[in-house]
């Protein structure tokens, strides 16, 4: 298992001291993500996508719990501590594309940064100039690309310059943060194509976080979806979308606007949601759904949950099942 | 409410601080001065043993830290700032004899800025791209770009001629018994001398606009900036739509979250008003603290301008506390973060 | 039926640094009363552009609008009276609950200051309960606890709701609503557009409603249109759009958009909107286009109906195709 | 590989001197801010060549023309003549080389050691680097730059390289505390961020990436400050500190002139008129690179 | 002529019109109002000018030729054998606060002069030995050198209310046992005997006078109730001041363009002479004004009718001592502009060679008039004949300071200096003896023996015509061996006023030489 592993993470969690108190973003969380494979996180807003990503690449540590990387290495520090071979293998490409590329750098110099930094060796200018061009062309945009400043291209272009940066630095693994949310229908078709084929050329492991449903469907291999700082369920896609478990996910998947009756018949029965969604400062007791949940028990209002394994390699946390 | 009050105490602990600090730099700065002012304000006619005498007298003799500290307890204790070796008499009576005339000026002066600038903000967003607009922009830019003394004599030249209806000679007299802060027009106002009130605020128009007018200029000018960005921001369009009727839209829900920038540069004009009025004070005759801070300067006084120093230090900081606190009053953005 | 929102030959022009933005040069568009009707199109397409037209507050400076008619309720809005007419019959939701709400007045200000407008004299708690009312429509909890609080304090779901509480306090027979879910999650999307739903429909009123999700346009209206570029590309009942798109432009956009069936996502429409300082004579479409010909490029298509004549499409190649059908 | 060298060879195309273009036609095609930078240059030029430009350029020196006082402007004498017969327009001209060799001095001083300052405060965000950083910003910004400057100049030596040095002593916090927002502003970028990640040291982060966001609001901010500083320094040749007589400089101009309104207006009109336009030339190129050189989306 | 007790009013016959409006209000402006009201600090002309008003001397300067006549005393002895000055006082002289005059107020103010040892002490502190009081009505000086001008120098001798002195008095203070010596409250009071008594007073900026009620003299029928002083640095404000009405009165020195352009204006103006000069005071010291050919050549240099001209036509000075000063010789070694001459004596002098190694600086006071201009003229011509010069314009407290030291002291000052008492023993005292070196009077640092000599001799010559004739010779050997000061002309005061509002002895051309006195307000006819 942890030989095909390219992380695994173990009763990860991490607490933000705020003004107003201690605010648990992550709360235990367990999963992992195979070499080679898309793994979706979706879930509610706030609830503890970003941070777990940002914990992957070293933004900060976690309070508690275990990262482990390709299954041998820890890398539950932050960056700074990591080493350059690692910071090199795990890259990051965020939500908004505009603030993620300096407006006062051409796309080369931006291209550089990481060229240079990775670089097993000194390189000479032709040389860097050679990676910095294929980098480019990798996602597909044109050389002439090189010489123009973020403002001057469009955002799904940027967005692919932020890809582009990343596997400058010849990745493994990439958490990719809600890289289409800030994009329009046609631009996020052509990202996330491309994405899809360069992790399959070149072998990349992604963690995808977004909100859009439809989306984790066509490009995730598994996904797990979070509610307030816990996984609540965690499957393959296939098997994810065909029997949802948790009522969260159930409710989840019946609010998807679809643009055809074909798709209709695919979303479950819908769920009618009580409550109002709570504040992860002032987590609910037992179940972190049951305020919302409309089949809630007695129980769950007191114990937390434990995941349980409903089918092979599908995963949930409820107690109803 | 109570975390409003810690915010302020802190601040004002902050401010006790930074003016601790900056007498001490003063101070030290002080020695650095080359000559013996001491010396010169005794005149070429004393003995050394007079000037030794004053010089351990005033502190001089001792270590820096040792003449602070006896500096500080002084005022502290006895709001005692020492002596002026240049009027010759306690800095704190030169302080109670300048200071309230030049912050009445000061305050009258900020009044102005802030009503007119306003005004004539709000007058310019409104008319956008107008004449009005332009005009206004015109003159603000004139204002800006025109040196203060520029404005005083413009003034003194056409006023000289208004035979005394804006008086260009200094104040009225008080009367001794009328006397209470040093602030001619609120001394009148408060012994209920209306007329003498009135002779007040005749002279203190003129030097007021003087100082006032490139404040006002500016003022305007970021005004109408910060209304038009918010004059194209959803929530008016959204407000609009609403049914918001149009004298609410503009008096409440435009002009309250433009007065967030305005008020911000607000205080710093009106900090630094003080600090440039001496020539203003000098060519109205109004014999302020303006003019007795140039004059310590000038004749290298030291505690004059220890005490100088602190007091625009004072003002400077209480202003800015005092915008502070406005600017976290009208936006809950920063009072809820707690200026975050 | 009787058109509630009738826009003919619009065209609008944003005046910037870098010149005049012709951003829509000749829109026309109506709202029937009682129905529900969509506008799509990618970002910067103009949508908001047009709303805020039909609200008449597409008046700040750099906008330069000429127009033939914009009608709301029979009345054009061009006149006094017909802006009035406009504020009495019109509600506006719009794009982003962020910027929408006045941020350093308390909700229950904002609100007041709407209700006054309407009712001017009454007492402050019948204003009070206009207001709790109002927020507990759209099924707010604790709606005291709003009243009394900042835009900040709220979470874009809860500010997204008082905008549309605040929207509907106004007993109008128009909505307009500018992308109201984006930015919200899919569980509460679906309870925003369901209210808004249930609203129109429970009191006959009239919706024009724009989004990004075509999910939801699907979902909630009755006819669509399609723009692209400051134009009109495509209309006709949402269910006919949604099933045979016409235009290369609606395909493009259907296609892109991933399906729960989960058969891959198509390439999605190469390229950018064309910019709008000096736009393309042409179909602005053309340089996208798989379909263009020569004569796109010379010449602007205009809205045809195909068909019955509920559906319209400008886009020559279609016009050919169903002539030739 | 030869294909890459090709398309690089074919390529002459330099971004910078790209945007450098496409900001030149931005600004020029702005007539206000084309005024202020007319201004600009001619005011640097005449500072520059004011000895050579000045009809009467010995007049700046030790020299009377009593017999002459007190002309009206003529061909001769643009601006007429003072009271001791010397040429205003001359002494205005040159009056203009204290003004800017002030600004000169002050930016010079001020702008590194603000902006060093505010960058080191902003590398140590929240360090006690930081806090004193911020506190002794604080300490001079409290003090009005105008009474620093007095007593500087009067402290020492009553010329106008120590007014320059008093008023850049009270100069410098500004940028400190400008550079010190920006940074901490742009630490919040994601592209700093991506830096931070990819372990990218400190310096260069501050240097390669944050300096160039930098450059332009420092460079805007010390176009308007020019004039400010003029206009500060002119106040305080107003009351006579700066440069000694006879060298001319516009505040002394004006104020020698002012006993001689209304009858001699030009004497002091004149170089008052000299003062506003230079500080307008001032700041109309600087709201111009406002305009230009921030960056906005699209 | 003990009679006196009156000045002679130049009023004709008083217009009824005023005497019974109850307010009258002179408004003057100056440019600097005195530090206190404290007659043992000041010494300047403004302060002076308060003086005169509040206190009252011994003696007081005759309207003619400034000499003295009787004031509070009425006659006065002389005891050669024991260089005794005894005076008998008037009896019917009380203080502002009603307390009589009598011997111990005049004890009190020497001993207090002359223990606060500023301003006007210098002119006693070297003479008298004690003061001793007789009876209530007779005061004896004990000197203990032999001092021609005594009497003379008592005209600024103000006597003080000892009583009410005392009263106000803190112990704690300099002056041990004496405590302050009422400094404090003199900051802000009078404590005189005069015509007028300070209602009103601030620092550097202004003082109001009223009259005194319990005054013994015969007040002026119109005199002015009340005088306001104010001090006005800007001259643009002063002139608008006077245009508009809230001033009536101009004092002091106005530029020569203010006088031409208020005169055009209807306003009235004169030329009051002073017993001064306009000097400039050549340092003897430092090179290259060292040698007395350059010196000689610095006095060809300067242009003096140009010089006079730019002050408004003053009167040519021809030696140290203006000659309206009693005392005056006009046998002296006089220089005319000549910048041959100059270049021949430079020829002569060590520097000959060297001049543009020898740079030479010439100072003057900050916004004092136009003396800049004449530092110009000067420094113009200088540098034509080959020296490099530089000028600069300097606070007054730098000024003071730099002169302070022969080393700070620059090689060429330019300031007027007045005589104290109407005698050219002053002028040469307090600009050529060593015992008052060290203050802007004496830029020179000529530390002569030979001259010390001549001037202590001079001035301990009780005799009148021997002492006039030792002025003369030292005059005589100041400007033909020493050559250490340019005499430009005598320094001219220009007031300028609003003549609707007042008649003035000097309007009636009755000017008198002691300037001060000019401005006693008790001769000032109010008109409505
Ligand atoms: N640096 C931080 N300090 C304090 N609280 C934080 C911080 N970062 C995140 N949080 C809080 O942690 C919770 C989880 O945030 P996170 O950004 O991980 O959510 P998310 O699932 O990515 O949401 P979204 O879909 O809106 O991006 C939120 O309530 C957020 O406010
Ligand atoms: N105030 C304005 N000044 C200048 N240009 C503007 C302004 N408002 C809109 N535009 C421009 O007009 C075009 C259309 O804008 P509009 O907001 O109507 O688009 P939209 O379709 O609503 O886009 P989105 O889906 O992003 O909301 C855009 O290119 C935009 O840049
Ligand atoms: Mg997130
Ligand atoms: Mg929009």
């Amino acid at each position: 298992m942890s030989q095909n592993s390219m992380i695994e993470v173990k009763e990860l969690r991490k607490e933000f001291k705020t003004k107003f108190g201690t605010l648990i973003a992550v709360d235990g969380v367990n999963f992992t993500i195979q070499k080679g494979e898309i793994f979706g996180l979706v879930g509610e807003s706030g609830s503890g996508k970003s941070t777990i990503g940002s914990m992957l690449v070293g933004t900060y540590g976690p309070t508690a719990g275990t990262v482990t990387f390709q299954g041998d290495t820890d890398i539950s520090i932050p960056a700074k501590r990591r080493s350059a071979q690692l910071k090199q293998e795990i890259q990051l490409v965020f939500q908004d594309p505009g603030s993620s590329l300096n407006p006062r750098k051409t796309v080369r110099q931006i291209l550089t940064v990481p060229v240079k930094q990775f670089a097993e060796k000194r390189l000479s200018g032709q040389e860097m100039e050679q990676r910095v061009q294929d980098a480019l062309l990798q996602v597909g945009l044109p050389i002439g690309y090189l010489d123009k400043y973020p403002r001057a291209i469009g955002g799904g272009e940027k967005q692919l310059v932020c890809v582009a940066r990343a596997l400058a630095a010849h990745p493994k693994f990439i958490v990719l943060d809600e890289p289409t949310s800030a994009l329009d229908v046609s631009i996020q078709a052509k990202v996330t194509n491309k994405l899809r084929q360069l992790q399959q050329k070149n072998d990349l492991s992604y963690l995808f976080i977004t909100h859009n449903m439809c989306l984790v469907r066509n490009i995730c291999d598994r996904l797990a979806v979070m509610y307030l700082g816990n996984i609540c369920e965690y499957a393959d896609t296939a098997e994810f979308f065909t029997n949802p478990k948790h009522p969260y996910t159930q409710m989840l998947l019946a609010s998807i606007p679809v643009l055809s009756d074909e798709e209709e018949a695919l979303k479950p029965q819908k769920i009618k949601s009580v409550g109002e969604i709570p504040s992860p400062l002032h987590k609910p007791s037992g179940c972190p759904f049951h305020p919302r949940c409309p089949f809630k028990k007695s129980v769950c209002e007191q114990e937390t949950p434990q995941m349980r394994e409903v089918s092979p390699g599908h995963f949930a946390c409820c107690h109803c099942i | 409410m109570k975390k409003s009050g810690n915010m302020i105490l802190k601040k004002i602990l902050h401010m006790v601080f930074i003016l601790l600090l900056l007498s001490l730099i003063v101070f030290s700065f002080i020695r650095l001065i080359p000559g013996d002012p001491v010396k010169s304000s005794l005149g070429p006619l004393a003995s050394e043993d007079t000037i030794a005498q004053y010089r351990h007298q005033l502190y001089f003799d001792r270590p820096l830290l040792v003449q602070w500290f006896h500096w500080l307890t002084g005022v502290v204790t006895r709001g005692d700032f020492g002596t002026s070796l240049y009027t010759h008499r306690a800095v704190s009576l030169d302080i109670a004899q300048y200071l309230p005339k030049s912050l009445e000026l000061c305050a009258l002066a900020a009044l102005l800025i802030l009503v007119l600038g306003v005004f004539f903000g709000t007058l310019a967003a409104l008319f956008k791209n107008t004449w009005v607009d332009n005009l206004i922009r015109f003159i603000t830019y004139l204002g800006v770009v025109t040196p203060a003394y520029a404005f005083g004599i413009v003034f003194l030249l056409i006023f000289a001629y208004g035979k005394g209806a804006f008086p260009i000679g200094g104040f009225p007299t008080i009367p001794a018994e009328f006397v209470r802060t040093g602030a001619p027009a609120l001394d009148c106002l408060l012994s209920g001398q209306f007329a003498l009130f009135v002779k007040c605020m005749q002279s203190y128009f003129l030097p007021c606009i003087s100082v006032a007018i490139g404040s006002i200029a500016y003022q305007a000018r970021i005004h109408r900036s910060s209304m038009v960005e918010n004059v194209n921001a959803d929530y008016i369009a959204f407000a609009e739509v609403a049914g918001v009727s149009k004298g609410k839209l503009i008096c409440k829900h435009l002009m309250k979250p433009s007065f967030i920038p305005t008020l911000t540069v607000y205080g710093l004009q009106v900090a630094s008003l003080l600090g440039n009025a001496f020539i203003i004070e000098n060519i109205f005759r109004i014999n302020g603290f303006s003019q007795y801070a140039l004059n310590v300067i000038l004749n290298k006084d030291p505690y004059g301008i220890i005490a100088v120093t602190i007091i625009f230090g004072i003002i400077f900081s209480v202003v800015n506390m005092l915008v502070d606190i406005g600017v976290a009053m009208l936006d809950p953005r920063i009072r809820l973060r707690g200026g975050q | 039926m009787a058109e509630i929102l009738k826009i003919e030959n619009l065209s609008v022009q944003y005046q910037v640094y870098e010149g005049v933005l012709e951003v829509i040069p000749g829109l026309s568009l109506h709202v029937r009363e009682g129905e529900r009707v969509g506008l799509i199109g990618e970002t910067g397409c103009g949508k908001t552009t047009v709303l805020k037209a039909a609200a008449a507050v597409l008046h700040c400076p750099p906008a330069k609008m000429q127009v033939d008619t914009i009608e709301v309720c029979g009345m054009a809005t061009n006149s006094r009276a017909g802006v009035k007419n406009v504020r009495k019959n019109v509600s506006m939701i719009f794009q982003d609950p962020s910027t929408a709400l006045n941020p350093t007045l308390k909700i229950s200000t904002q609100m007041m200051d709407i209700l006054k407008s309407q009712f001017p004299k009454l007492s402050r708690a019948s204003y009070t309960e206009k207001m709790m009312d109002a927020l507990r429509s759209v099924s707010m909890p604790a709606p005291e606890r709003v009243l009394d609080s900042y835009p900040i304090q709220l979470s874009g779901g809860m500010r997204q709701r008082v905008c549309i509480s605040m929207a509907l306090m106004k007993d109008t027979r128009l909505i307009i609503a500018d992308e109201p879910t984006t930015a919200l999650d899919v569980t509460i999307e679906e309870q925003i557009l369901e209210l808004l739903d249930h609203l129109v429909q429970e009191k006959k009123k009239s919706l024009i409603i724009v989004s990004h999700a075509l999910g939801a346009i699907r979902k909630i209206t009755d006819y669509v249109y399609v723009m692209y570029a400051g134009n009109i590309v495509e209309y006709g009942t949402t269910r006919e759009v949604f099933q045979s798109p016409l235009h290369p432009y609606t395909d493009g956009l259907l296609a892109a958009t991933p399906k729960l069936t989960g058969d891959g996502i198509a390439d999605g429409i190469a390229g950018d909107i064309p910019r709008y300082i000096n736009p393309p004579k042409g179909c602005r479409f053309a340089d996208r286009c798989p379909r263009a010909s020569a004569q796109c490029r010379e010449q602007a298509p205009t809205l045809q109906p195909i068909g019955s004549g509920e559906r319209l499409v400008a886009c020559f190649a279609a016009q050919k195709e169903a002539k030739a059908l | 590989m030869a294909k890459t060298h090709s398309t690089l060879e074919a390529q002459q195309y330099h971004p910078k001197l790209e945007m450098l273009k496409r900001s030149w036609y931005k600004f020029s095609k702005n007539p206000m801010s084309m005024i202020g930078l007319i201004i600009v240059v001619l005011v640097f030029c005449v500072t520059a060549f004011c000895n050579v430009i000045a009809p009467f350029a010995e007049d700046a020196g030790i020299i009377t023309h009593m017999s002459e006082a007190f002309q009206g402007p003529s061909l001769k004498h643009l601006c007429g003549t003072d009271d001791y017969g010397r040429d205003v327009f001359s002494r205005m001209l040159i009056g203009f080389r204290p003004s800017m060799g002030i600004a000169a001095i002050v930016l010079l001083i001020s702008v590194p050691l603000g902006v060093f300052l505010g960058l080191l405060a902003g590398y140590y965000q929240g360090t006690l680097v930081d806090t004193v950083i911020t506190r002794i910003t604080e300490l001079f910004m409290s003090v009005p730059p105008l009474i620093l400057a007095m007593v500087v100049c009067c402290m020492f030596t009553n010329n106008y390289v120590f007014c320059a040095l008093g008023i850049a002593v009270a100069w410098w916090p500004w940028y400190t505390r400008i550079t010190y927002n920006l940074v901490v502003s742009l630490t919040n970028e994601l592209y700093i961020t991506y830096t931070e990640l990819s372990g990218i040291g400190m310096l260069r982060i501050i240097f390669s990436e944050m300096l160039p966001n930098l450059v332009s609001s420092i460079i805007t901010k010390m176009t308007l400050d020019t004039g400010s500083i003029i206009l500060t320094a002119s106040s305080m040749s107003y009351v006579g500190l700066g440069v000694q007589p006879p060298t001319p400089s516009l505040g002394s101009m004006v104020s020698d002139g002012v006993s001689y309104l209304p009858e001699y207006w030009w004497l002091s009109v004149m170089p008052a008129v000299a003062v506003i336009v230079i500080v307008m030339g001032f700041n109309l190129l600087g709201d111009g690179l406002t305009d230009v050189l921030s960056v906005e989306e699209k | 002529g003990g009679a006196t007790n009156t000045p002679a009013t130049t009023t004709p016959a008083a217009t009824d019109s005023t005497a019974a409006s109850g307010d009258t209000i002179l408004r003057l402006t100056c440019t600097t109002t005195p530090d206190t009201c404290d007659p043992a600090k000041g010494s300047g002309e403004n302060d002076d000018n308060l003086y005169v008003n509040v206190y009252e001397a011994l003696v007081k300067p005759n309207t003619a030729d400034g000499s003295a006549e009787p004031w509070l005393a009425t006659e006065w002895a002389y005891d050669e054998a024991t260089n005794t000055y005894t005076f008998q006082l008037r009896d019917d002289v009380v203080f502002a606060d009603g307390a009589a005059f009598t011997a111990a107020d005049v004890k009190y103010s020497m001993d207090r002069m002359l223990a606060i040892n500023d301003g006007y002490a210098y002119l006693y502190t070297n003479y008298v030995d004690s003061t001793e009081v007789i009876d209530e009505r007779t005061v004896a000086f004990h000197l203990n050198q032999t001092y021609g001008p005594f009497i003379s120098s008592l005209e600024k001798f103000y006597i003080l209310n000892a009583t009410a002195m005392t009263a106000n008095t803190e112990a704690a203070g300099d002056y041990g046992e004496n405590g302050d010596y009422g400094t404090k409250y003199l900051l802000n009071h009078s404590a005189g005997s005069g015509a007028y008594e300070v209602t009103a007073f601030e620092v550097n900026n202004s003082y109001k006078l009223a009259q005194n009620a319990a005054w013994w003299g015969e007040a002026g029928e119109a005199a002015p109730k009340n005088v306001e002083m104010m001090q006005l640095t800007d001259a643009a404000t002063s002139k608008m001041l006077l245009q508009s009405g809230e001033v009536d009165l101009l004092h002091g020195h106005q530029e020569s363009s203010t006088v031409a352009s208020l005169t055009a204006g209807g306003y009235q103006s004169a030329a009051v002479e002073e017993y001064g000069l306009d000097y400039f005071m050549i340092n003897t010291k430092s090179q290259p004004t060292d040698d007395v050919h350059i010196r000689k050549a610095i006095s060809y240099a300067c242009d003096y009718d140009a010089m006079s001209k730019i002050y408004g036509g003053c009167a040519p000075a021809t030696g140290p001592i203006p000659s309206s000063l009693w005392g005056y010789s006009a046998d002296t070694t006089q220089f005319t502009y000549d910048l041959e001459k100059a270049k021949a004596e430079i020829a002569q002098s060590a520097y000959a060679d060297s001049l543009a190694s020898h740079p030479i600086e010439i100072d003057y006071i900050q916004g004092n008039g136009e003396t800049g201009k004449l530092c110009m003229l000067l420094a113009e011509a200088l540098q034509s004949v080959g020296f490099t010069v530089s000028i600069e314009e300097v606070p007054w407290v730098s000024f003071c300071d730099n002169e302070t030291d022969v080393s700070t002291s620059p090689n060429i000052t330019n300031c007027f200096v007045t005589a104290s008492y109407p005698e050219a023993g002053s002028l040469l005292e307090t600009k050529y003896a060593s015992w008052t070196l060290g203050n802007y009077n004496q830029n020179e640092w000529l530390q002569d023996d030979a001259l010390d000599a001549m001037i202590l001799d001079a001035l301990s010559t009780v005799n009148d015509d021997e002492r006039s004739q030792k002025y003369a010779e030292i005059q005589r050997y100041i400007t033909g061996e020493v050559v250490p000061s340019v005499y430009t002309f005598v320094s001219t005061a220009k007031p300028v006023w609003n003549a609707a509002s007042f008649d003035w002895c000097v309007a009636e051309g009755n000017i008198r030489g002691v300037l001060e006195w000019n401005f006693y307000y008790n001769d000032f006819t109010m008109l409505g």
